[in-house]
Formats: C-alpha cells, structure tokens, sequence
C-alpha cells in the first residue's frame, strides 16, 4: 500500500527548490518524511497482524478440539516441500535484505540483482505451494470440493503416507472434523500466498524503478518499506510452517 | 499506553537528523546463517517423540527465529523507541485476541453452571 | 391513518388505566432482579440529577453576563480522584450483585423439572417429560423449579419470559439452560429475542402459569399415551442401538443403565460427567466421547435423527432403571457394570490428553 | 468587535470583510481538482458530502422502521421488508455514517491545521480511503436496489451463512472495503500525530480533540483487520461451506461472535471518542476556560481505547459462553465505564467560574453530556450480568446505543461542525435558527428514544415488525418523537447551504478560540499556514489569547 504515498516524484511545488525530488511538498525535512512513512508501514503490518490473529485462533480452538483429526490430516502434508520453501521464503528474505543494504549504499547493480533474486525466489516459492496445493486437489482435500474422508478412514488406501505414519482409522465422525484443518491450512497459506504474489507484482516494479536508478539517489524509504512488508511475510511463513506442518509429525 | 509522552521528547531530536542505521551485510548473513539451521533444528525436533514438548519447542523456534527477523532484518533493534512500542502494541493486541477468546474456550469445560 | 388513530386513543387510555415500567413479577428470581434494577436505576438517576444540576447551575452563575471573566483552574487531583473512585465503587457493587444473580438464574437446583425445548424457524417446541408436546406454548406449574433445556435446530433463537426476568439463547448443536420458579398463576409473553430470520417476530407464544391441580390435569389431558423416554426407548430399539449397549458381558458398548450423571473414564484419558450435553455428543460425534475399555467402532448419528430424537434418546438414558439424581451425588464409578474397569482394548488414542484436556465442547 | 454581554462571537466589520482570496476552495477549480486532491481540507469536504448523503438515506430507512411499529400487526410492509429496513439502516449508520463521521470530516479537516503540519502525513492514502468509502457505499446501495439483505448489520451465523438467501456477500465486500477505508485513516491520523507535529507542539500542548482521535484511531487500526477476517469467514463459509462456523460440521458459531465483537465492540468507541473530542474543544471555548483536568481527559481517552478491547464478550453473556469469561468480561466493562465518567465530570467543571455563552455548538454540546450521561449510565444497567439477562436483546439495548450513538455522537457531531463551519467555510451560520434547530433535536430525540427504555424494561424484543398491542403506546410516542428528531436534522442541512452564499463573513477567529486552527485565515490556505507556526503555549491558554490580540491591536494602532 505505501507504494502510492512515495512513488510519487515531489510535487511540483515552485518554492520548494532546495528540497530533493522525491520529498513531498507537505514534509518539513527528508528524515521526517522517512520516518512518517516508516512508520506507517510498520502500523499497515500491525493490521495485517490482526488480520491473520483471527484465522491463529480458530485455528487453535478447532485443533483443541478435534486433535486425532488435525493430527492426521497434518500428516497429509509434504514436509520436504514444507522445508524447502521455509528456505527458500528465508533465502528471499536475506536477498532483500541485502537489497536494502545495497540501496542504502547506493550500489545500483547490487540492488537489482538482489530484487531480481527476490523475485525468482518469490516464484520458487508460489511454484512449490502449486505443487502442494495441485497434490491435495488430487486426493479430493480441498474443503467444499467433492472433500473426501476415504485416506482418514481407511489410512492404508493412501499407501506412502500410511507406511510413514501408520495412521489408525478414524470414525467417520472425526474423519469429517480434517475437512475444518484443509480449510484452516487453505486459508492461512493461500491467505499467505496472496501476500507473496502482492508482493512480487510490486517486486516487479521495483526492479524497473531500481535500473533507472530511482532508489540509489538517497530516497530509500520505498525499498526499506517494501523489505519491511517482505520480512512480515515471511515471519507468517515462520509460524505456519510448524503448526500446519511439524507440530503433529511425531505421532 | 503512556509510552507517547516519551516519543513526545523523543521525537524532537528525531528531526534534528536522526542518524539513519545502516546494517552491515554481515548482520545479515549471519542471521541468515542462524535462520537456516533453525529451521532445521525445528523440522528435526519434530521426528522426535516429546509428547507435549513438540508443539512447545516447535513454537519456541518459531518465536526465535521470527524475533531474529525483526530485530536484524527489520532493523528494530536499531529503530526508534516508537518502533519498538508499535511492534509490542501489535504483538499485545494478538494476544489479547487469542488469549481472551482461548480463554472462553478452555473454560466452559470447567464446572456446569 | 385513521384506524390508527382509533387504536391509539383505545390502548392511550387502556395505558392510562395500567401503566407499567416493569412487567408483572410472575418468578422467584423477578423481585430480586428488580432489586438490582432498582439499585442501578436509582444510582443512576442520582448521577444523572447532580450532572444536570451541575451544568445548569453553573450556566446560571457563570454565565458571560454574570461572570464576563473566567477564572483558569487547571485542575484538582482530589475532586478527580472522588469521582474516579466513586462511580468505580457503584459499578463493582453492581458487578458482584449483577453477577450472582446471574448464577442463580442459569444453575438449576438438583430437584427441577426438566422440560425441553427446541427452536427452530420460527416456532418453539417444548417436551414434556410425559410426553406432552406443545408448541409456541409452555404450561408450567406455580411453586415449582422448571429447568428448561434448551437446543435449536437451525440458527440461534433466544427464549425470552420478561415476567419471569429470564432469557437464554437456544444455541444450534449444543444444550443451554435456564430455570425458573413461577410463583403467581396466570399466561405470560414468551418472545424469541435473538434475531432468526423472517418470522422472527412471529416467533412467539404464551407461558401458561398453572396451580399444581390444574398442571396436572392438564398433563392428563394433553399427555400422547407415550413418556417422552417410552419414545426415546423405542427410537432406541429402531436404531438398534441395543445391539452393543446390552448388558451381555460380550457386549461391544457400554451398558448404559445408571450411566446419567456418572463421572465416566475416557479412553483418551480423564473422565467426563454424564449429563445430557455428554449424550447428546456422545450420540452424534462418538469417536471424541470413547469410554475407556471400548473401541471407537460406534457409527456417528450425525444428521439421521432430529433434535427431538436425540432428547428422546437422551430422556430414555436418563431414566435407565434409576433415580439418575441419587448416583450423581454418589462416587459411580463402581456402579458401572462388569468389563468396564478393564483398560487397553485396540484403537485408543492416548494423544488427546496434553493439548485436548480442558477442551470439552458443551 | 461586538460588544454584546452575552455571546463571544467578534465577526470582522461586515462591509470590509471579504473571503480571502486565496484559499484551498478557490486553490484550483474543476471537478478533477477534486477528485485527485491531496489535500486533507478538500478530502474532508468530500467526506462531509457523501456523509451527510449516507445519513440521510439511513435517516428515511429509520423513518420507515418507525412508520411500521405506529400498529402491532406488520402492516406498512411484509416482515422480510422490515427485516431488511432495519438491516440496511444498521449497516449504513454504522459503517457509512458513524464510524467515519467525526473522525473523516473534522478529524480529517483538523488534526494537521491543530498540530501546526501541512496536510496529514499520507496524502494519497487519505484520498484512497475516501475512494474506498465510496466503493463501499456504492455496494451497500447496490444491495439496497438488488434486494437488500436481511441478517441484521451483526451478520449473526449460522443465519448469515446458511438460513438467508439475501444479498450477504455484497454487503460483506461492503463492510470490508469500508473498514480498510476506516483503517487507513486511522493509520494516517496515528502517523500525522506522531510525526507531523510542529516545532514546540508536545504531546501534553495537543488540543483534546487529537489526543481523542489518537485512540479512536489506535482502536481503528488494530480492531477493523479481524472485522475484515470475518467477513471473509462469513463469505467463505457461505461459498464454499467449509463449515468453520456450522456446528453440524463440528465448527463453532459463537467463534464467530468472538470475532465480531472483538472489532465491533471497540467500534463504539471508535464512534464516540471522537465525538468527544469535539466536545472538549466547544465547552472550552465557549467558558473561557482550559479544560479541567486536561491530562486526565487525555489519559481517560487513552484508557478507554485500551480498555476497549477487553470487555466485546459482553455482548455474548447470554450466548453461552464460559461463565469465567462472563466474569471477567463483565468487570472490564465496569472498569472502561469509569474514563467516561471521569471525561464528563470534568467537562463539568470547566463550566466552574468560566464565563460561558451559549451559541448552537454549546448547546448541542449540553445536549451532548446529558444524552451521553443517560446512554453511558443505561450501558451500565448491561454490563451487569445479572440485568443483562433481562434486558439485552430488548428496545432497552435500542435506546441505549441510540442514545450513546445518536444522543452522544451526532450531537457531538453537529456540534463541531458548527463550531468550525466558519473556519471551514469562512461564513457564519444563522444563530437563532440553528439555535431552535438543537432545541428540535434535543426534544425530538428524547421523545423518540426515551420510551424505548421503558419498552426494554417491559421486555418488548428489538427486531420485531409486529408486537403485542400493549406496546403501542409507547412506540407511537416513539414514532411522534421521529418525526420533530427528522425536522430537527432537516434544518441544518438548509440553513447551514443557505449560509454558503448569505451568511455573515466570519474572519479568522469568530469564537475567540485558541487552537492553532483558529489562527490562520479562514477558510485555510491549502498549506494550511503561510508560515510553520510554533507552539509556544499550553492548549486552552486563553491569556495568551489575549495578549496576542493586545499585540495585534498595537501594532495596528
């Protein structure tokens, strides 16, 4: 969102002549405008904070609930693609912070490099959660789409997860209750996901922006905004990936 | 919620050209460093059988490593006071949704009144 | 228009003749909710006079004719801490008093008559332990604690009894409670006051007061042949539900006899009071509810019986060759019959106990 | 200068007096010029317009719900009509008027000229929010004409997600994109207090108003996101019925409940904070005299903002949830009924030995503290647990929140815009008219909403089209007292356009006020002030009014 708020190229304000380019008309100096909009980022992440508070609460009440369920149905899901893309999303996150060191550094080809890599692995990531996600539309795991139970029901008709797991059937009464899990799992990743790929269209820009210079002249409050919104991504990533993925894997 | 007053003072001397911190790439890297093996540690943990500890240890990586990003990816270690009270704002807030609501939870099982 | 007219004049004087600001005190618990509403009502009647008088009396005195300069007072820490402190006072006051008679209204004493109610759009249907069946009505009889226990079958209703000073919301897939003991003959307003949809304001009855003679009589005259537990019991036998739930020592469930109000052991660890929400879960979602020593191999009912079957269901537990209340106070465990102390059989799940205990969903 | 006793008000010399020349009105003209406005004081107006419109659609709708309960049976419309009458006034009151009334007019308008900045900190997503207002109140009337919706503005499940088949998901999208409307600009109030600040304004120098828009804005941007979320549960569900709230799937409908009220409980004091703000700046004023007790005010703003977000179960006391929660939610919501208290009192005694006038802005501030009183000390009589159980669900909640909401808020609101539609407009309004005009409103009010307690205490049920004959009295008087509460808003509307053209010059500083607001030309440069002023006084210093003006006239002379 804070993209609108600086993209913008100083208003042509005719007094203003002294001031850089890229400050608006209404800040009385560069750092105030820094630090209003620094700020203002970090309070939009707060929001998203909240946002994502109130899918981590069901999801704790319903796993209180229904835990024999939750526990299987985590094992459904693929922890080598799990870990792959935690490092792959922490990887991203180191380029970018890198970018934004670069860019405070004014060292323009580093910084374009860095976003490029940002980029790629922002894609890297979304191509895996295709995989997964491409992989549970198989099985029949998507919640309201012909969900079926049969794998929680009767484990051994899903052989490489039985052999793994040596999940016991469930009732049917329970099995039902992992429909709510792939619904919480759809929601927070594909909740997460839709921030990745925000984030990438404005990555996309950047980099443009970036080769023509726009960010190593001094005005690096859009980069650093931009990393800020970038590393909270992944912080969520941080905490799905244990309690979707890990947290059930022993039993 | 008092905390404005001090940004009150503080954020005079925010004008008088607050110094803006630029991390050295080593940070990073070493952060980095840090986060992979973690994430490690956490994926391995969770093959081990601790009964209760597993979500418990899972989630007390998870913390480490989400404070490591904050602190040194997001620069609040280096930040201003007011950063610093934003993101405990955000994180107060958090708790106070799941905690209050978990709380309703657990407690409707106790006693039949 | 005018017909409007009309009925106004006829209910303005009809409003005259009996005005009312509270509705009639027809329960034991009515006077003593109208003692706190008067406590709080005359508190802040009290607050309210000394801010108006405030205000007037200061615009009067210090109005710009009479007082052209002001007089700057920054501020007086006691007269702040005195009207912190007081209203905080009143208010804790009203908290403790408001909060128990909220547990008098919504705990039942051990020796109520149950009766069941269940919401749905737009009517209330109650069951009457005998069996009787009413809808959009309620007759219940003068001196005697009524527990309602309350279901609804599709969105949250409210069953509402201003007269009685009592309301709770009938929940969708989970029993409530409420109880009351009426005190003076006569019918009163029940209302659903939690919005349900179209009919909502259709969703109304009448709560008929009878004296004791009277309630009887009219339970012998509205009575079906069948006790609402004969239903339950043949609901049972159709189910076959007694094909596991005997008392042969092979039996793949538990015998049920004497289970109400018992503290069962579950497989998962901890045990669980059998009261009717307990049933009424162990009916639809067995596999959460596995007494220990039994297999979870129990199908779900989940969808195949009403509401009105599973508290038919529920009643015919209840009432399982025993005076339930007696064994609730008693230590049960040793009244289960044989196999059940045995543990270990195949397919329990020991994983519910870190995370699960505490979480029981009533 | 006048030198009538009883008003405060010194307009310039009418024959010399002109508008300024120069003003954000006149900055640049053009229909785009508005549209693509940066500047707070334009957005504000654009804001104050599609308010006022969203108030008066709501407005009609209630008039309709009035209409039908003059007779028990429903007779004027069908029960689905009403249904959907009472949900969309609901709906449009609360997210299209109340929310962003004070806080995106005024609030808009105001805080940077009060802090001595430009424009807020963030222009554009000033702007953007006003843009995201409007898309929200576009689908609310595109639901109005493709049928309306019928679950109640609380969107109650299983209701919303399974028994209704009325438009739920549009209105949905509404609710969202006008929170996200609402989030941004409490963002930008936060940021712009924060950081845009002038040379010497510390936070104890603020007028009351900020401080008041400060936590109405903490509650904005950390409430609304979980408003958002369920929503989009709601929406899910509906969809796809993923079952998250369908307790035949093994969800949780009071879940739902949670997270509604976690936002829409702090959300009531989102709508009356800043109403209160409003209120120290006129009573102020209007007595010559700082605000008694300045930093209590403030910090009783603050506590109510934080506060605010521990009590919203107490609106599901009788929904079943835990009887501990019950316990500890009904005695938070004891303790955030104290900040209000202390806030009126001391509003009280700033009258003590001021020397008070009584234009419109102070009287529907009176107005103001004896509504407000009756409706806070009514929420009382709801947070006890014991009388809730009787009361809640009843017309005794409808009076209460109308009289906090209606009784508190729009007087607050009619208020300041009185009080600042000089400065916004550079033109007085009519005095005695809008005199009457809030004596209307006042009686009105009372008449329409005071039976409704009694109605509450004898149990009649909100929400229903048709009711017991008993009860008609009652809602007849209810209904009479609408129609003088209509005219008493009708008024404003005409005189308050009347005056655009006609009304008297008002110069810089009609009501001898000493926010920095008041001390640039009215209405405003677009930056606000020809030179960055300094903030060398406390807020409220009236002797330094004074002596500014003593300076002025010597420098005249």
């Amino acid at each position: 969102m804070s993209d609108s708020t600086i993209i913008t190229h100083g208003a042509p304000e005719a007094q203003h002549h002294e001031h850089p380019s890229y400050q608006r008309h209404h800040f009385e100096s560069v750092e105030q405008q820094a630090d209003a909009t620094n700020f203002a980022m970090w309070l939009f992440l707060l929001t998203e904070i909240m946002f994502f508070g109130g899918l981590f609460t069901a999801y704790l009440i319903y796993r209180n609930w229904y835990y024999p369920a939750f526990v299987e149905a985590s094992h459904q899901l693929n922890i080598f693609w799990g870990t792959a893309n935690t490092a792959v999303l922490i990887s991203s996150s180191f380029t970018m912070a890198m970018g934004v060191y670069f860019a405070e550094t004014r060292r323009k080809g580093w910084l374009v490099f860095c976003l490029v890599l940002t980029f790629l692995l922002g894609l890297v990531f979304l191509g895996i959660k295709t995989i997964e996600y491409s992989e549970k539309i198989e099985k029949h795991h998507v919640p309201g789409f012909h969900y079926s139970v049969s794998a929680f029901t009767d484990p051994q008709s899903d052989p490489e997860i039985y052999k793994e797991y040596h999940d016991k059937p469930m009732a049917l009464d329970m099995a039902r209750h992992t429909e709510l899990y792939f619904f919480l799992y759809f929601a927070m990743t594909g909740m997460h996901a839709l921030h990745m790929i925000i984030g990438i269209a404005i990555l996309g820009v950047m980099i443009f922006k970036a080769r023509a210079g726009a960010y190593t002249a001094g005005h690096v409050t859009f980069v650093e905004n931009f990393g800020l919104y970038w590393h909270f991504v992944d912080i969520v990533w941080i905490f799905l990936f244990p309690l979707l993925y890990l947290i059930s894997r022993h039993q | 919620m008092s905390e404005p007053i001090q940004h009150g003072v503080e954020h005079e001397n925010d004008h008088g050209g607050h110094e803006h911190h630029v991390t050295p790439p080593i940070v990073y890297l070493v952060i980095f460093g840090c986060l992979l093996t973690l994430t490690g540690l956490t994926v391995g943990a969770s093959y081990i059988e601790m009964g209760v500890f597993n979500p418990i240890v899972a989630i007390a990586i998870g913390v480490v490593k989400a404070t490591l990003v904050v602190l040194f990816f997001m620069g609040v270690k280096y930040s201003t006071k007011l950063t610093k009270l934003t993101v405990g704002a955000g994180l107060f807030t958090f708790m106070v949704l799941i905690g209050m609501t978990l709380a309703d939870y657990f407690t409707r099982a106790w006693g039949r009144w | 228009m005018n017909h409007i007219s009309g009925v106004f004049w006829e209910f303005l004087v009809k409003w005259m003749t009996n005005f009312a600001l509270f509705p009639p005190e027809a329960s034991k618990i009515a006077p003593q909710m109208d003692a706190l509403l008067f406590f709080i009502t005359l508190v802040s009647l009290i607050g309210l006079t000394s801010v108006i008088l405030l205000v007037t009396s200061f615009s009067i005195l210090y109005s710009k004719e009479r007082h052209p300069q002001a007089v700057q007072i920054e501020g007086s820490t006691l007269l702040e801490a005195t009207w912190t402190i007081i209203p905080l006072g009143l208010f804790l006051i009203m908290f403790v008093w408001g909060s128990l008679i909220y547990f008098r209204v919504y705990t039942p004493p051990a020796n109520a008559m149950n009766i069941y109610v269940v919401g749905k759009q737009w009517m209330w249907k109650a069951e009457h332990p005998g069996g009787q069946h009413e809808i959009n009505a309620l007759h219940v009889p003068m001196g005697r604690a009524v527990q309602l226990t309350l279901i609804s079958q599709d969105v949250f209703h409210s069953f509402s009894i201003p007269a009685f000073r009592v309301k709770r919301e009938a929940i969708p897939g989970r029993y409530t409670t409420v109880w009351f003991e009426p005190t003076t003959p006569g019918t009163y307003h029940l209302f659903c006051t939690q919005y349900c949809g179209t009919n909502h304001s259709a969703m109304i009855g009448d709560i008929v007061v009878l004296s004791p003679d009277d309630f009887k009589k009219w339970l012998a005259e509205s009575t079906s042949g069948n006790s609402l537990a004969q239903n339950g019991e043949k609901l049972f036998a159709s189910l076959s539900c007694n094909a596991c739930h005997n008392t042969r020592p092979d039996a793949r469930g538990p015998s049920l006899a004497n289970v109400y109000g018992a503290k069962l052991p579950l497989a998962s660890g901890g045990t669980v009071l059998a009261d009717d929400a307990y049933i009424r879960e162990a009916i639809l979602n067995p596999s959460q509810h596995v007494t220990q020593g039994y297999a979870p191999i129990m199908p779900t009912y989940q969808g195949q019986i009403s509401e009105e079957g599973v508290i038919a269901l529920v009643e015919y537990i209840k009432n399982l060759n025993s005076d339930y209340r007696i064994q609730q106070t008693t230590n049960t465990t040793d009244l289960l019959p044989e196999g059940e102390g045995k543990v270990g059989a195949a397919g329990q799940k020991p994983a519910a106990q870190p995370a699960g205990q505490g979480m029981v969903k009533q | 200068m006048s030198t009538n006793s009883n008003t405060i008000v010194s307009l310039p010399d009418q024959r010399t007096a002109r508008i300024p020349k120069m003003n954000f009105l006149s900055k640049e003209n053009g229909i785009l010029s508005w549209l693509l406005t940066g500047d707070h004081k334009r957005i504000a107006i654009l804001y104050l317009i599609s308010i006022t419109f969203f108030f008066f659609i709501g407005g009609a709708l209630a008039g309709l719900i009035r209409l039908e309960l003059l007779t028990p049976q429903s007779d004027l419309m069908a029960t689905d009509t009403y249904n959907k009458v009472f949900t969309m006034h609901g709906v449009i009151m609360i997210f299209l008027f109340l929310v962003p009334s004070v806080p995106a007019t005024l609030g808009n308008f105001l805080i940077p000229m009060m802090l001595g900045a430009k424009d807020l900190a963030l222009p554009k997503i000033n702007l953007l929010s006003w843009y995201l207002y409007m898309v929200g109140g576009i689908l609310v009337i595109t639901t109005m004409v493709t049928g309306g919706v019928d679950t109640g503005w609380t969107f109650t499940t299983p209701l919303s997600t399974h028994y209704v088949n009325t438009n739920v998901l549009t209105t949905g999208l509404a609710v969202f994109v006008a929170g996200f409307s609402s989030i941004f600009t409490g963002l930008n109030f936060i940021v712009t207090i924060h950081k845009m600040r002038c040379p010497g304004m510390t936070w104890f120098r603020m007028p009351l108003f900020v401080w008041s828009h400060y936590a109405a804005s903490i509650l904005m941007v950390l409430g609304t996101p979980v408003l958002a979320i369920a929503i989009v549960l709601v929406a899910l569900e509906r969809t796809v019925n993923i079952g998250i709230f369908d307790p035949t799937k093994g969800g949780d409908p009071l879940l739902f409940q949670h997270l509604f009220w976690f936002y829409s409980h702090p959300a009531v004091y989102i709508m009356i904070l800043p109403g209160m703000g409003v209120i120290s700046e006129t009573i102020s004023t209007f007595s010559r005299k700082r605000v008694f007790g300045y930093t209590a005010v403030a910090f009783s703003s603050v506590a109510i903002a934080v506060f605010g977000f521990f009590v919203w179960a107490h609106h599901m006391f009788i929904m079943g949830i835990s009887n501990y929660s019950m316990l500890v939610f009904s005695l938070l919501t004891m303790l955030v009924a104290v900040p209000s208290a202390i806030k009126i009192f001391n509003w009280t005694f700033t009258l003590y030995k001021g020397s008070i006038t009584f234009e419109t802005p102070m009287l529907y501030s009176f107005g103001f503290m004896g509504l407000f009183t009756i409706g806070g000390l009514t929420g009382v009589f709801l947070g006890s647990s014991g009388t809730d159980i009787h009361l809640t669900e009843t017309y005794f909640i409808v009076a209460h929140f109308h009289f906090v909401m209606v009784g508190g808020m729009l007087m607050a609101f009619l208020a300041g815009i009185h009080f600042w539609w000089p400065k916004m407009t550079g033109r007085m309004y009519p005095e005695k008219i809008s005199q009457l005009a809030a004596v209307v409103t006042f009686i009105g009010f009372n008449l329409t909403f005071f039976p409704q307690f009694i109605l509450g205490m004898l149990g009649m049920p909100r929400r229903y089209a048709a009711y017991p004959p008993e009860f008609q009295v009652l809602n007849v008087f209810s209904t009479a007292g609408a129609t003088i509460l209509g005219v008493g808003y009708l008024l404003p509307i005409l005189y308050l356009t009347w005056s655009l053209k006609y009304g008297e010059i008002a110069g810089d500083n009609p009501w001898q006020a000493t926010g920095l607001e008041w001390q640039t030309q009215s209405p405003p440069l677009t930056e606000n002030f020809a030179v960055t002023p300094i903030m060398d006084h406390e807020a409220y210093d009236y002797e330094w009014l004074d002596q500014q003006k003593a300076k002025e006239v010597a420098s005249v002379g």
